[in-house]
């Protein structure tokens, strides 16, 4: 028990992580809100930024700007620049997705006067029942 | 000759099946155009049966047949090649595909019936599909061939659409896809393996000397024969009474001559290019065959005397005759499989004759029923008298063909260790008397019904000429059989030079 | 210019679709889908020259920005991929033939360019995953093509479509978060992005558990994204809700596309004794959740009354059969797995053009609907017959040769069970292909049928070469050539 | 978002700065390549500049500044930018993205500075786009119109689907 706390504490930033991208995935499934679902798909993603953040930490690490040669005695430790560069990518594909997943439930709103996913369902099935001429659902 | 920069004979196969699958655009491009159509058909048909001819007289000169076309995976090649068995498939089939069409003419016309482009395109499909099977060069492109057939078929047997023609078509294709798939396709993947990666048709047999376990070989050989399911061998029929829901000319030339014979020539290719007569010997798995065939020949028999249904008459009788196919190459002894493979030949000629009279019958006086053929010798004399030869060959009788296979079948089974077989030969032969010389007897020799008209009234002539010309050749094939002997000799030629096992 | 090809198949269309927005103000939708055409012809062109060029130097190297791998991103083609990438430009340029009138099916005009603009991004992005060698890039383009495809599909017509959109939205963004964390794990074992190096550095660090980690994530996700067997409920709404154009090109090769990746990190990053010596319970799960694929999708596909949802359930056990070649590592079942991506490619685009043109017809996709259609529209009823024959297996057809090498390298793999599987699997789909084939060819002669014309010969050509592909490539070796090639480089 | 005028205090402090946030963004974007900063932030600054304007001056005014198709095009327009470098670079005989292969100079310090100039026309590239995508998403969110937030015209509808 105390070996187990003390690997949590230890590798506190896979903690957070983990349960950020919990508490997203609960979000994503137990939620019947669209909108609610899409917040919890953005915890999601945010869990994972903030892990490769964590792969890019280097202790003692600085800033990766290259110092020029100001005559400091040491060269100093930097980060490792990469897992930001590839989180700044994964943002905007994370804020796309999102853009895209706000549009579609604006529109759904409009088609079906509700972003609750128990209504929307129940709106389906409804009209699968009545006989019209369209292709079956 | 030479087609395409390469000798005719190489690509000879590969143009036949192009020539009748190219057909089918012609048809349908003739679909209003009916006397054009037709006129397609029969020139293809001729085309393709001078082309069967050509290749045939390549054969004897010994010139090299057939070509590769691709391999789809390792040891499964699309590849064609010719030898004495499939020429000889392939003559009867291309032959009477001539004939059938004539008749085909005449019997859609009068019938009015629909969907003839269709009719047209599927059967040029068909005897593509047999031509396939007839120069496979190994058990692939075989089993392509085959499930080809099935396939076009269907269209065939369903083509009047009604309730029981769509019954009897679900039926027919269950049973043949569902052997083929189920038995068929396995048995091919074990031979694969038994065969160390090969499928090609090996004289003497591909897995000849194979150290696989009897168990497994005759586990392996049961499994094909059932996956042929087109030999109709009992308890693998069903599918046949069911497919005579189709017009005549379907039943006539698929269901005496095409489909039934790829199945009884798939098992004379397993037999003797696949397993080898040596093999079956060994493990005695050909006795197997030997049972099936015998309980087929005689309880077919039986059922067949119990049905008044002309069309159904004949289905049952070509079931048991097919088992004599079966029966004499399961002998494995030179005269069994040279008579077995004779009768593929003679019972093709003499039971199309039966089908195109019940056909022409069906057309000229809408009768169905052995019960209501009384007298009706009077009114169509040459349908009948081309009847009687086919009842004749069925039984075995001269003037028909049947007599020499038959004849070379009784000689392989006195020459083997099963003599009950003589046995059944002779009940079966009875049998099929007690069944044919009563309808023959009510044609000839009993009035007329009251009140029916008396006059004479043929079917169109296109059916006739067709019908006579096949009772003709039944009885040429008796007159002049060396040609036929001399192939189906050839195909044995294995078993005659190194004896029948035993 | 030929040595940049591997960039420019990507470039082209990548550019022209930004221009569309620009262009299209100019002669609206004409403008764009000449666009469009002009795009995936030329992708065709260079991955039909890139297949040519691999196929005399065995693979194709491209350093973007001339920064070599580690450092920049690198383009690899090999057989595998170049295999692919054929097969994703030319379906998206048959696709886009059939968009030339078939737009107007279930598309208003006002979003005709806009669809068009988002449906050559998604070409571009699912061409980019196939051809990068870098796994971050992967995931971008992996992106790409998920985003562009949730707008595809929430284009649909009717309202439900919108609902499918987004339900995919959801599962896919999990799927691409999972890969996303995956690609995090291998970077923070080995420090690199590029595939040859992961290649290199990961068999030390086989037993690693961000390594074993990093597999389930990458697997999963693509197992979502790809609609394997139990997660596949994101995939028959968005196929049969998206609109008729889109639904040709996504379910011939998206879910492939997906597939393809698993073949890549397997075989590729990961290695083939990966699976046999370090987990062979993953491979044993794969490979049920495959066979459970291959046997329920057909099944469910059984039940189904609206034929575009029927075609999906069937797609569920198609890429089965292809993932099963993922795992059976042997050099047949793995080309088995490769060809059957081209075989199903060419057998669902045919029968989703068929489901377009009874959706151009009747308003509807609904199976019943196919009654007598062989009668009024013989081409299509061709096209349909020919690929659902494929889809069975029947000698000849191109399903044919896949599954038979599926089958010889289960027996080789000591897996003979998967035989039974495949048989089984073939048996369900005759069964609603011979119910297809019935409506279309033998309908009662009383039935009025519903399709009354043909559509028109832009409509049918696709759907016809695709049919036709069926065929030839079921009777030629030239297609498992190139499958045996591909899992030959795989394998070494 | 409300759009009863603003105070007067606020309008006559915001606007002076507009100018200079605007030329800030562009010292972003060119200190980009060798420090913090580039197209992304300097777009988001740049775009902040307009929103400060639509915050004090009212909706309308600010999406005066840059009308909606005007946004539309700009933002494939800077992707175009980005990839349209990459793609000169493969005419003058380089790889793709390959700067130096816009001069035909031998010299290193030349062919250096092309280097720059290539990854500043990209940088500006994407400037662009963010801009303009920042923009787009800002004033679409927050169109404003009473009852449904939701509720859009049927034009703009139209026009929505060139994103």
């Amino acid at each position: 028990m105390d070996d187990l706390l003390r690997e949590l504490v230890r590798h506190y930033k896979y903690v957070i992580y983990a349960l950020l991208m919990v508490i997203g995935l609960y979000a994503i499934i137990a939620k019947g809100h669209l909108v609610k679902k899409i917040i919890g798909l953005n915890l999601l993603q945010t869990a994972v930024f903030l892990f490769y953040l964590s792969i890019g930490r280097v202790k003692g690490g600085t800033v990766p700007v290259l110092w020029e040669g100001d005559g400091a005695p040491v060269t100093p430790i930097y980060e490792n620049p990469v897992p930001h560069v590839l989180m700044l990518t994964a943002i905007v594909v994370g804020v796309s997705t999102t853009a895209v997943a706000l549009a579609l439930v604006v529109r759904i709103h409009r088609a079906y006067g509700t972003v609750e996913e128990v209504e929307i369902l129940a709106a389906d099935e409804d009209e699968a029942d009545e006989p019209t001429g369209d292709a079956g659902a | 000759m030479t087609l395409f920069g390469r000798p005719l004979a190489e690509i000879g196969p590969v143009v036949s099946m192009a020539l009748c699958a190219g057909a089918v655009p012609l048809l349908v491009l003739f679909r209003k155009l009916p006397n054009l159509r037709e006129a397609t058909s029969l020139l293809v048909a001729v085309t393709n049966f001078a082309l069967v001819l050509f290749l045939y007289d390549a054969w004897k000169r010994g010139v090299p047949i057939g070509t590769h076309i691709a391999t789809l995976a390792p040891g499964f090649q699309l590849a064609f090649r010719a030898d004495a068995l499939g020429l000889l498939f392939a003559l009867v089939a291309s032959g009477l595909w001539i004939l059938n069409t004539l008749y085909s003419i005449g019997y859609m016309r009068a019938h009015h019936e629909q969907h003839q482009t269709r009719f047209y395109a599927c059967f040029a499909l068909s005897i593509a599909a047999v031509m396939g099977a007839a120069f496979a060069k190994n058990a692939f492109t075989m089993f392509a061939a085959y499930e080809v057939l099935s396939l076009v078929t269907y269209p065939l047997v369903i083509h009047a659409q009604t309730p029981e023609a769509r019954a009897g078509a679900k039926r027919y294709l269950t049973y043949l896809l569902g052997t083929s798939i189920g038995f068929q396709l396995p048995a091919l993947f074990l031979v694969w393996h038994l065969g160390n990666g090969s499928l090609d048709f090996t004289t003497g047999g591909l897995l000849h000397g194979s150290t696989a376990s009897a168990g497994l070989l005759t586990f392996t050989f049961v499994l094909y024969v059932a996956g042929l399911a087109k030999c109709a061998v009992m308890p693998f029929h069903g599918w046949l009474p069911a497919a005579m829901v189709a017009p005549t000319p379907v039943s006539a030339l698929l269901h005496a001559v095409a489909v039934v014979k790829m199945g009884v020539f798939g098992v004379s290719r397993v037999v003797l290019d696949v397993f080898g007569t040596d093999t079956l010997s060994r493990i005695g798995a050909n006795d197997i065959l030997i049972g099936a065939a015998c309980f087929t020949i005689v309880v077919a028999s039986l059922i067949a005397l119990a049905q008044d249904n002309l069309k159904r008459r004949l289905a049952y009788s070509t079931i048991s005759q097919l088992s004599y196919v079966l029966l004499g190459v399961a002998l494995l002894v030179p005269a069994g499989v040279t008579g077995g493979i004779a009768h593929i030949g003679a019972h093709a000629v003499s039971k199309i004759t039966l089908f195109f009279a019940a056909g022409a019958i069906y057309v000229a006086v809408h009768k169905t029923k052995v019960s209501e053929l009384d007298g009706l010798a009077r009114r169509m004399p040459i349908t009948m008298t081309a009847f009687a030869v086919g009842a004749l060959a069925m039984i075995g009788l001269p003037p028909a063909a049947t007599m020499i296979s038959k004849d070379w079948l009784l000689k392989g089974a006195a020459a083997g260790p099963n003599v009950f077989v003589l046995v059944v030969l002779g009940t079966s032969a009875l049998l099929n008397a007690a069944y044919f010389l009563p309808i023959v007897w009510r044609a000839f020799f009993k009035p007329l019904p009251e009140g029916a008209p008396t006059g004479r009234q043929e079917a169109p002539w296109p059916c006739v000429v067709a019908l006579a010309a096949t009772a003709l050749l039944t009885i040429a094939l008796f007159l002049f059989p060396d040609g036929l002997l001399h192939l189906a000799q050839e195909a044995a030629g294995y078993v005659a030079t190194h004896g029948g096992g035993h | 210019m030929h040595e940049h090809l591997p960039v420019l198949v990507i470039v082209v269309p990548l550019m022209t679709a930004l221009l569309i927005p620009l262009l299209s103000r100019f002669g609206g939708v004409r403008t764009a889908w000449t666009l469009v055409a002009a795009a995936l012809g030329f992708s065709t062109y260079a991955s039909w020259a890139l297949l040519a060029r691999v196929g005399q130097e065995g693979f194709v190297r491209y350093a973007m920005g001339g920064w070599l791998a580690p450092t920049g991103i690198e383009y690899v083609v090999d057989p595998l991929n170049a295999m692919v990438l054929v097969m994703v430009s030319s379906v998206g340029v048959l696709a886009t033939l059939w968009m030339a009138r078939g737009l107007a099916v279930d598309l208003a005009p006002e979003r005709r360019s806009g669809y068009l603009t988002v449906f050559l991004l998604f070409v571009t992005g699912l061409m980019g995953i196939t051809i990068t060698g870098d796994v971050f890039n992967l995931y971008v383009f992996l992106e790409i093509s998920s985003i562009t495809s949730y707008v595809l599909i929430g284009m649909g017509r009717r309202r439900q479509a919108l609902y499918a959109g987004y339900s995919y939205l959801i599962v896919g963004s999990i799927g691409a978060t999972f890969i996303l964390l995956g690609i995090g794990y291998l970077y923070q074992a080995t420090g690199t992005l590029a595939m040859a190096d992961l290649a290199e550095r990961l068999p030390e660090l086989f037993h690693q558990r961000n390594v074993l980690t990093a597999f389930a994530f990458v697997t999963v996700g693509l197992a979502v994204k790809m609609a394997l067997f139990p997660l596949h409920g994101w995939q028959p709404s968005a196929y049969s809700q998206a609109p008729a154009g889109a639904s040709i090109f996504l379910a011939a090769t998206a879910t492939k596309v997906s597939a393809y990746t698993l073949y890549r990190f397997v075989y590729t990053i990961y290695g083939p004794r990966f699976l046999i010596d370090v987990l062979p319970t993953a491979r044993d799960l794969i490979l049920v959740s495959a066979c459970a694929g291959i046997v329920f999708g057909p099944l469910l596909a059984l039940r189904q009354s609206d034929l575009k949802r029927l075609l999906a359930y069937s797609s569920v056990g198609q890429i089965g059969t292809i993932v099963l070649g993922v795992v059976l590592l042997d050099p047949a079942g793995t080309a088995g797995g490769i060809l059957h991506m081209w075989n199903h490619a060419a057998a669902k685009g045919a029968l989703f053009c068929v489901a377009g043109a009874l959706a151009a017809r009747t308003g509807g996709t609904r199976v019943k609907d196919l009654a007598g259609l062989g009668r009024r529209a013989p081409w299509t009823g061709a096209t349909v017959t020919i690929a659902g024959l494929s889809m069975i297996g029947v000698p000849l057809t191109a399903g044919f040769q896949s599954k038979w090498l599926l089958a010889t390298g289960a027996l080789e793999a000591g897996m003979p069970l998967v035989v039974p599987v495949l048989l089984l699997s073939s048996l369900f789909t005759v069964i609603y292909v011979w119910r297809i084939g019935m409506l279309v060819w033998f309908a009662p002669d009383d039935v009025e049928p519903k399709v009354t014309s043909e559509v028109p010969w832009s409509m049918r050509i696709p759907g016809l070469v695709l049919a036709g592909l069926c065929l030839v490539l079921g009777v030629t070796s030239w297609a498992g050539t190139w499958a045996q090639a591909a899992a030959e480089a795989l394998l070494r | 978002m409300s759009h009863h005028t603003p105070s007067p205090i606020l309008r006559y402090v915001a606007r002076p700065t507009v100018p200079f946030i605007q030329l800030y963004a562009l010292y972003v974007l060119g200190h980009g390549e060798d420090g913090p900063g580039g197209g992304f932030q300097g777009g988001v600054i740049f775009a902040a500049s307009i929103v400060l304007l639509a915050l004090t001056e009212g909706w309308p005014y600010g999406r005066g500044q840059l009308k909606r198709g005007f946004t539309d095009a700009l933002m494939p327009f800077g992707c175009l930018v980005y990839s349209g470098v990459g793609a000169l670079c493969l005419l003058g005989g380089g790889a793709f993205l390959g700067y130096e292969a816009l001069t035909t100079s031998l010299d290193p310090h030349v062919r250096n500075h092309m280097h720059h100039y290539g990854l500043m026309a990209i940088e500006a590239g994407v400037m662009i786009t963010v801009t303009s995508s920042m923009l787009t998403l800002f004033f679409e969110m927050s169109r404003p119109e009473p009852g449904d937030p939701w509720e859009l015209d049927e034009e703009d509808e139209a026009g929505g689907q060139h994103g």
